[in-house]
């Protein structure tokens, strides 16, 4: 990404419009607490506890790298489970063909996820809004339906499952630990791009592209960076996923899985960093005990997205910064 | 410790209990309750299997609880949909296990959700019966040893339709078209077939193998592909809707004029067709309750239809085949504990509704037979839909795989 | 006819008109001038509650109209003339006209498709062709014709002007004037202040979304300071 | 390849072409009107196929066949009247992720009250007797009820065709695609057009769902099954244009077809792979038109 000493005057205004909540020493502060909190989990949470919070933390990687192109890019990808599936699928094609170390497999998770976000956003960041929105969708379940038809390779349908992590991250404490440090340095990471020079000609591409372009900046080069990096963490987040299950299926790969991410920015609020991750841990939290308490938890789900989503524009935290719903009495 | 000592106190007194009378300590157990927990798809194409299974599961539970409870315990049923997906199953089972004390589990639809159920159990030493699902790897390569199977498998059911069809044609020169859904299932049981068809000495050819989606709404180009292959019988691996609509469809072309086909036409299949399942074809069913012989059997499905309005679907009545093998487990084990009761149960015969099934101590399949028929050319009045003119049971014993091909394929440890 | 008072409007969090009062009296033509962003589309928007007023209120013959929505303002008799190329391009100009004329049903005026047809005669052997085709002049005639066939009391012209070759400016001007003559209320938007102050009765100048001056228009148009705020030069007054 | 099997491939391809385009019609005529893609449409396809069968069900004599096919879609059309009204009426000026989730939302509410309504069981409408069995076409034994439903997208077209050229309704609905304010301005009252607009998509839906019920079984995943497909044949085609869900859903059906019979193994990712050859060369989809969406 060359920076073009032309640009500061866009970068300049966007960075001034953002996040004007918290102090960020306090929210800082206040996160050191809660990343702490969480280290400490295993002292007081039950398993099933942990175990949950295994999975909603990698889904929280996956919702944030998902928010890069939603929310900072503009870009509404329904594809990006694709990375997350190659991901998880990468560890355990490895442990069932080619049986190198395990970490190795983890390590190149991700740089698998984003070379094929490389040729899936070559073709399809040529298309505009909906379009993309629906080419991602349908390379989503191109790779879905490969995975599920090359059975001798994939497993088919019912996926790969076994001993696919060493046995000391099999250790429940370990497996956690390691599934929230990965998490918390992959959020990081991700945070770091989203205020970088790069992360702010990103905004620009989606705030205002013409003159973006016009002031020499290029648009689509910067989209398919945005594209490759937001596939290289969803990869990484699949193959967090790989460790907190040990499995691989098809249905990682589907566009419905691709939906979660999306919904969890949205419901989170897709114009802040963490909106993406409190929706992870709202979404599935919420729809894991919906799930388990009744038969309509779809209708419920839907009655309460559709809440959300109505009265509630920026999501959560949006809500949170504009001031709550019930003492302003609407936006508008 | 003043702690440990109470304990070994209360220990001692229910020891004492125990060994007292009989009636005493199944009274003093029965206030408490157990659970047990159902994770099944409950939304989505195939909620018919599990909604049925899940009915049953609650009935046989209330049946039990109305004699006292097992062990003396009242059983209660938790259930939640794996919207067939094999993270939600799992992560259900686990919360069943973690959270609801669930002692047992009863088994998905879908091989792959039970692949993952089956694997999360076992990390919890809990059993889990499968009563739907019946994917062969489940007691191979995905064994442990808390699982039960009390369903013919993927190899032992199409084995039986292979049976059936050799005994039907002899030695005479058959051909053959496939169509199978494009999943685990489908192949497996499309492979099995072919091969028992060759061990059964039957002198065949294939002529044409579809694999459509599962899924599928159109089925025309497939059935276009199948008429030209002009096979003597046609061999269709579709379950639940998928069924349903590949007969219809084929049904259109006069397909059936020409082929003989045979399917898995269950309860469900052959009431949302209303009579228009080809008169003659070969069908078969894991447990279809109208051939099903003996007075448990006939009390079963009476009072599942008084309860639900409806006569029992093969799932139903597996569901509660596996609730009794669960239940006699405990009985015979005395105890709830997972690893007890899997012990108890490896090896044993259990009396359920549809007859004895004795549990093989190697790979822990039931010994359940396949049910094969012919289709009636008349609805019957009492149930409203076509049975079988003429059904046989193929026993387990000519189906099932041996120990040591199963066992030589089990995880090693 | 009209009264507007004090009207506040916002395009999202930017506050565009702040407290523009005007009025229109009957048979009035009135121009509205001022430079390029002053709001004086904007002012047009809220009149037909595209773009309603948070704050203030407009009557049209004393009766609120603020809150309307658009089709109800349109059928309470007012016509709306948007500026720039906006008639249906995907339909022909005898489709654009009949739907107009449809909309308008029910409505008691003079204006017929017949009579739309006769004050523009070379609509006639463009009927069959796709509204997208005209060129500026004719789609000026093609949106004039629609807003009339609404039969409306007071007209609303949003830069007629822009972007017409000098002699259709001309033909335009003609028009209005016939359409003054038929004792139409007429509000003209206009960059063109020059042509705006030829053919208005009076004039209000905008800026920066107030209303900065208000007199007849030939006061205006003679007032050196007006003249060279709204950068007239003296060579170039149509009509 | 005889030439019975070329017939019969043909025919097979023009039945799945026909049921593609009666669900995508409606899908691509809401979205050039209002911009929205709902993802709802199957599950009013669904609905008009439930309603179909629990009508038909009930009494199984020709002549409620046809009362079905008239009244599922007006059933149908008055669920998305109200969903309209009440929901998608919100969101026209928000962005389309906005409007992606209301409808899915939407997706999840209307398949839940599905199952409660109308269980988990497989339904089934049969065909009605007058359209039951095979023809004859070309000296191929060919289902009656297929060449219904090719008789059935044909007529469906034309109609959308003359309803959109040869209709005031259909000039308003182009010119609410283009301009809704300045057609407002000329006095149509553009919401009551959209409610109306999304409760002819929807009642096509029901249609759909109806006429395509005796074909197959009618169960809680239908909805789900279809709605993929629709977009893809509709992003094909371009998105609004009925002309270009005509030509989407025939090149996949003949796409689905020609797989099926030369790879069969991999005829499910065929029409994938079909919409990004086209996107990657056409970006807005073969009839589509560079729009600011």
């Amino acid at each position: 990404m060359a920076a073009q000493p032309a640009l500061p005057p866009v970068a300049d205004q966007i960075s001034r419009k953002r996040d004007q909540g918290l102090h960020p020493a306090v929210l800082a502060a206040g996160l050191a607490v809660i990343v702490l909190m969480l280290a400490a989990g295993p002292d007081y949470l039950g398993q099933s506890a942990l175990l949950e919070l295994e999975l909603i933390l990698g889904l929280a990687v996956f919702a944030a790298a998902t928010n890069l192109l939603l929310g900072y890019g503009g870009l509404v990808s329904f594809g990006q489970a694709t990375f997350y599936g190659i991901g998880a699928y990468a560890i355990a094609l490895n442990w069932m063909h080619w049986k190198l170390p395990f970490w190795l497999a983890f390590s190149a998770a991700p740089f698998a996820a984003a070379l094929a976000a490389f040729f899936v956003g070559l073709i399809a960041l040529r298309a505009r809004k909906l379009y993309f929105a629906l080419l991602t969708l349908a390379f989503s379940q191109l790779f879905y339906v490969v995975a599920e038809q090359q059975y001798h390779f994939t497993g088919g349908a019912n996926g790969i499952f076994g001993k696919m992590i060493p046995p000391a991250l099999a250790v429940p404490q370990n497996g956690y630990w390691f599934i929230l440090g990965v998490a918390v340095v992959a959020l990081l990471a991700l945070w770091k791009i989203t205020v970088s020079p790069f992360g702010l000609l990103l905004r620009a591409t989606r705030e205002r592209p013409e003159r973006a372009e016009s002031l020499g900046l290029n648009v689509f080069g910067h989209q398919l960076m945005a594209f490759v990096l937001s596939g290289f963490f969803c990869g990484l987040a699949g193959a967090l996923y790989a460790v907190y299950n040990q499995n691989a299926y098809p249905e990682l790969l589907d566009w419905v899985k691709s939906g979660d991410p999306v919904m969890m920015s949205v419901i989170g609020g897709m114009y802040s960093f963490l909106g993406p991750v409190v929706g992870a841990f709202i979404y599935e939290i919420a729809r894991q005990f919906l799930v388990g308490t009744t038969r309509d938890w779809q209708l419920i789900l839907g009655v309460v997205l559709l809440v959300i989503i109505l009265f509630m524009p920026d999501g959560l935290i949006g809500q949170f910064k504009h001031g709550l719903p019930w003492r302003k009495g609407g936006r508008k | 410790m003043d702690h440990s000592r109470k304990m070994i106190a209360g220990l001692g007194s229910l020891a004492l209990a125990a060994a007292g009378t009989v009636a005493f300590a199944t009274s003093a157990l029965a206030s408490g309750s157990v659970t047990v927990g159902i994770t099944t798809a409950l939304s989505g194409p195939i909620a018919e299997l599990g909604q049925t299974g899940l009915q049953a599961i609650e009935l046989a539970a209330a049946d039990a609880n109305a004699k006292g409870g097992v062990l003396g315990k009242q059983v209660k049923v938790v259930s939640a949909d794996s919207n067939l997906s094999p993270a939600t199953g799992a992560t259900n089972v686990r919360n069943f296990i973690l959270d609801n004390h669930a002692v047992a589990i009863f088994g998905p639809v879908s091989s792959a959700v039970a692949v993952a159920e089956e694997g999360v159990a076992a990390k919890y030493k809990t059993p889990i019966f499968f009563s739907t699902s019946n994917d062969v790897k489940l007691a191979t390569t995905n064994y442990t040893k808390y699982m039960f199977q009390v369903v013919p498998d993927t190899h032992m059911e199409p084995a039986a339709v292979a049976r059936y069809l050799a005994d039907a044609v002899g030695k005479k020169h058959i051909t053959i078209a496939t169509i199978t859904p494009d999943y685990s299932f489908g192949r497996d049981t499309v492979a099995s077939f072919l091969k028992s068809l060759k061990a059964d000495g039957v002198n065949y050819t294939v002529k044409a193998q579809e694999t459509p989606k599962l899924g599928a709404s159109q089925y025309t180009s497939y059935i276009a592909a199948l008429i030209a292959a002009h096979p003597d019988y046609t061999f269709m691996g579709q379950f639940g809707g998928d069924l349903v609509t590949l007969t219809k469809q084929a049904e259109g072309f006069g397909f059936f004029k020409h082929t003989k086909p045979m399917a898995m036409y269950g309860r469900a299949q052959l009431k949302a067709l209303k009579g228009k399942v080809p008169a003659g074809a070969i069908a078969w069913d894991r447990a279809p309750f109208w051939a099903m012989k003996g007075p448990g059997m006939e009390k079963f499905s009476e009072a599942y239809n008084a309860k639900y309005h409806e006569w029992p679907s093969a799932w139903a009545v597996m569901g509660y085949t596996a609730f009794e093998t669960w239940a006699q487990g405990v009985e015979k084990a005395h105890s709830f504990n997972g690893d007890k009761v899997s012990a108890a149960l490896s090896g044993a015969t259990i009396k359920t509704i549809r007859g004895p099934i004795t549990l093989r101590a190697c790979d822990h399949q039931g010994d359940v037979g396949e049910y094969v028929g012919t289709i009636a050319a008349k609805v019957n009045p009492k149930y409203g839909f076509q049975t079988y003119a003429h059904s046989k049971l193929i026993p387990a014993k000519d189906i099932i795989l041996s120990c040591k091909i199963t066992t030589a394929e089990q995880p090693k440890s | 006819m009209l009264k507007i008072d004090e009207i506040h409007t916002y395009y999202g969090q930017s506050h565009i008109l702040q407290g523009v009062s005007l009025e229109i009296a009957a048979g009035e033509c009135v121009a509205l001038l001022g430079r390029n962003g002053a709001g004086k589309t904007t002012t047009m928007r809220s009149i037909m509650g595209m773009t309603p007023p948070r704050r203030g209120r407009i009557a049209l013959d004393g009766a609120e109209i603020t809150g309307l929505s658009t089709h109800q303002i349109a059928r309470a008799g007012i016509g709306y003339v948007p500026s720039g190329r906006r008639v249906f391009s995907e339909l022909t100009v005898r489709q654009n006209l009949d739907l107009a004329a449809h909309d308008a049903k029910g409505t008691v005026g003079p204006w017929t498709v017949e009579r739309v047809l006769e004050m523009f005669p070379k609509l006639v052997e463009l009927s069959g062709r796709g509204a997208g085709f005209l060129s500026g002049g004719e789609q000026q005639m093609l949106k004039l014709g629609r807003a009339l066939l609404r039969n409306p009391k007071l007209l609303l012209l949003d830069e007629p002007t822009e972007g017409l070759a000098p002699v259709v400016v001309k033909d335009l001007f003609r028009w209005i004037k016939r359409l003054m003559r038929e004792d139409l209320s007429i509000l003209l938007s206009e960059q063109n202040s020059s042509f705006a102050l030829n053919i208005s009765d009076r004039g209000y100048i905008l800026e920066k979304g107030q209303i900065r001056f208000s007199a007849p228009s030939s006061e205006l148009a003679n007032s050196r300071e007006i003249r060279t705020y709204l950068g007239i030069d003296s060579k170039t007054v149509a009509g | 390849m005889n030439l019975q099997v070329i017939v019969i491939e043909g025919l097979s391809a023009m039945t799945t072409a026909a049921s593609l385009f009666i669900i995508a019609a409606g899908l691509s005529l809401i979205f050039g009107a209002l911009r929205v893609i709902n993802v709802a449409h199957g599950t009013l396809y669904m609905y008009g196929a439930y309603f179909m069968a629990t009508l038909f069900a009930a009494s199984g004599s020709g002549w409620l066949f046809w009362v079905g096919l008239l009244v599922a879609p007006l059933f149908v059309a008055a669920i998305g009247a109200i969903a309209e009204v009440t929901l998608l009426r919100r969101v026209y000026e928000r962005d389309h992720l906005v409007q992606l989730l209301v409808t899915y939302s939407l997706f999840l509410i209307l398949s839940d009250l599905a199952l409660r309504f109308w269980g988990t069981a497989s339904l089934s409408a049969n065909q009605p007797p007058s359209l039951s069995g095979a023809a004859m076409v070309g000296g191929v034994m060919f289902p009656a009820y297929d060449l219904f439903v090719i008789g059935c997208a044909v007529a469906m077209g034309l109609a959308l065709w003359a309803l959109l050229g040869r209709t005031m309704l259909g000039w308003k609905i182009r010119a609410a695609v283009e301009d809704p304010e300045t057609l407002a301005a000329s006095g149509t009252n553009v919401k009551r057009l959209f409610t109306l607009v999304f409760a002819i998509g929807s009642g096509l839906a029901g249609f759909g769902g109806a006429v395509i019920a005796p074909l197959q079984s009618v169960d809680p995943g239908m909805g789900q099954s279809v709605i993929v497909s629709a977009f893809i044949v509709a992003v094909i085609g371009g998105l609004g244009s009925i002309a270009g869900a005509a030509i989407g859903a025939t090149l996949i059906g003949i796409v689905e077809a020609v797989g099926i019979f030369y790879l069969p193994s991999w005829a499910p990712a065929f029409i994938f792979v079909a919409m990004i050859v086209v996107l990657a060369v056409r970006p807005v989809g073969l009839m589509g038109q560079k729009l600011g969406y």
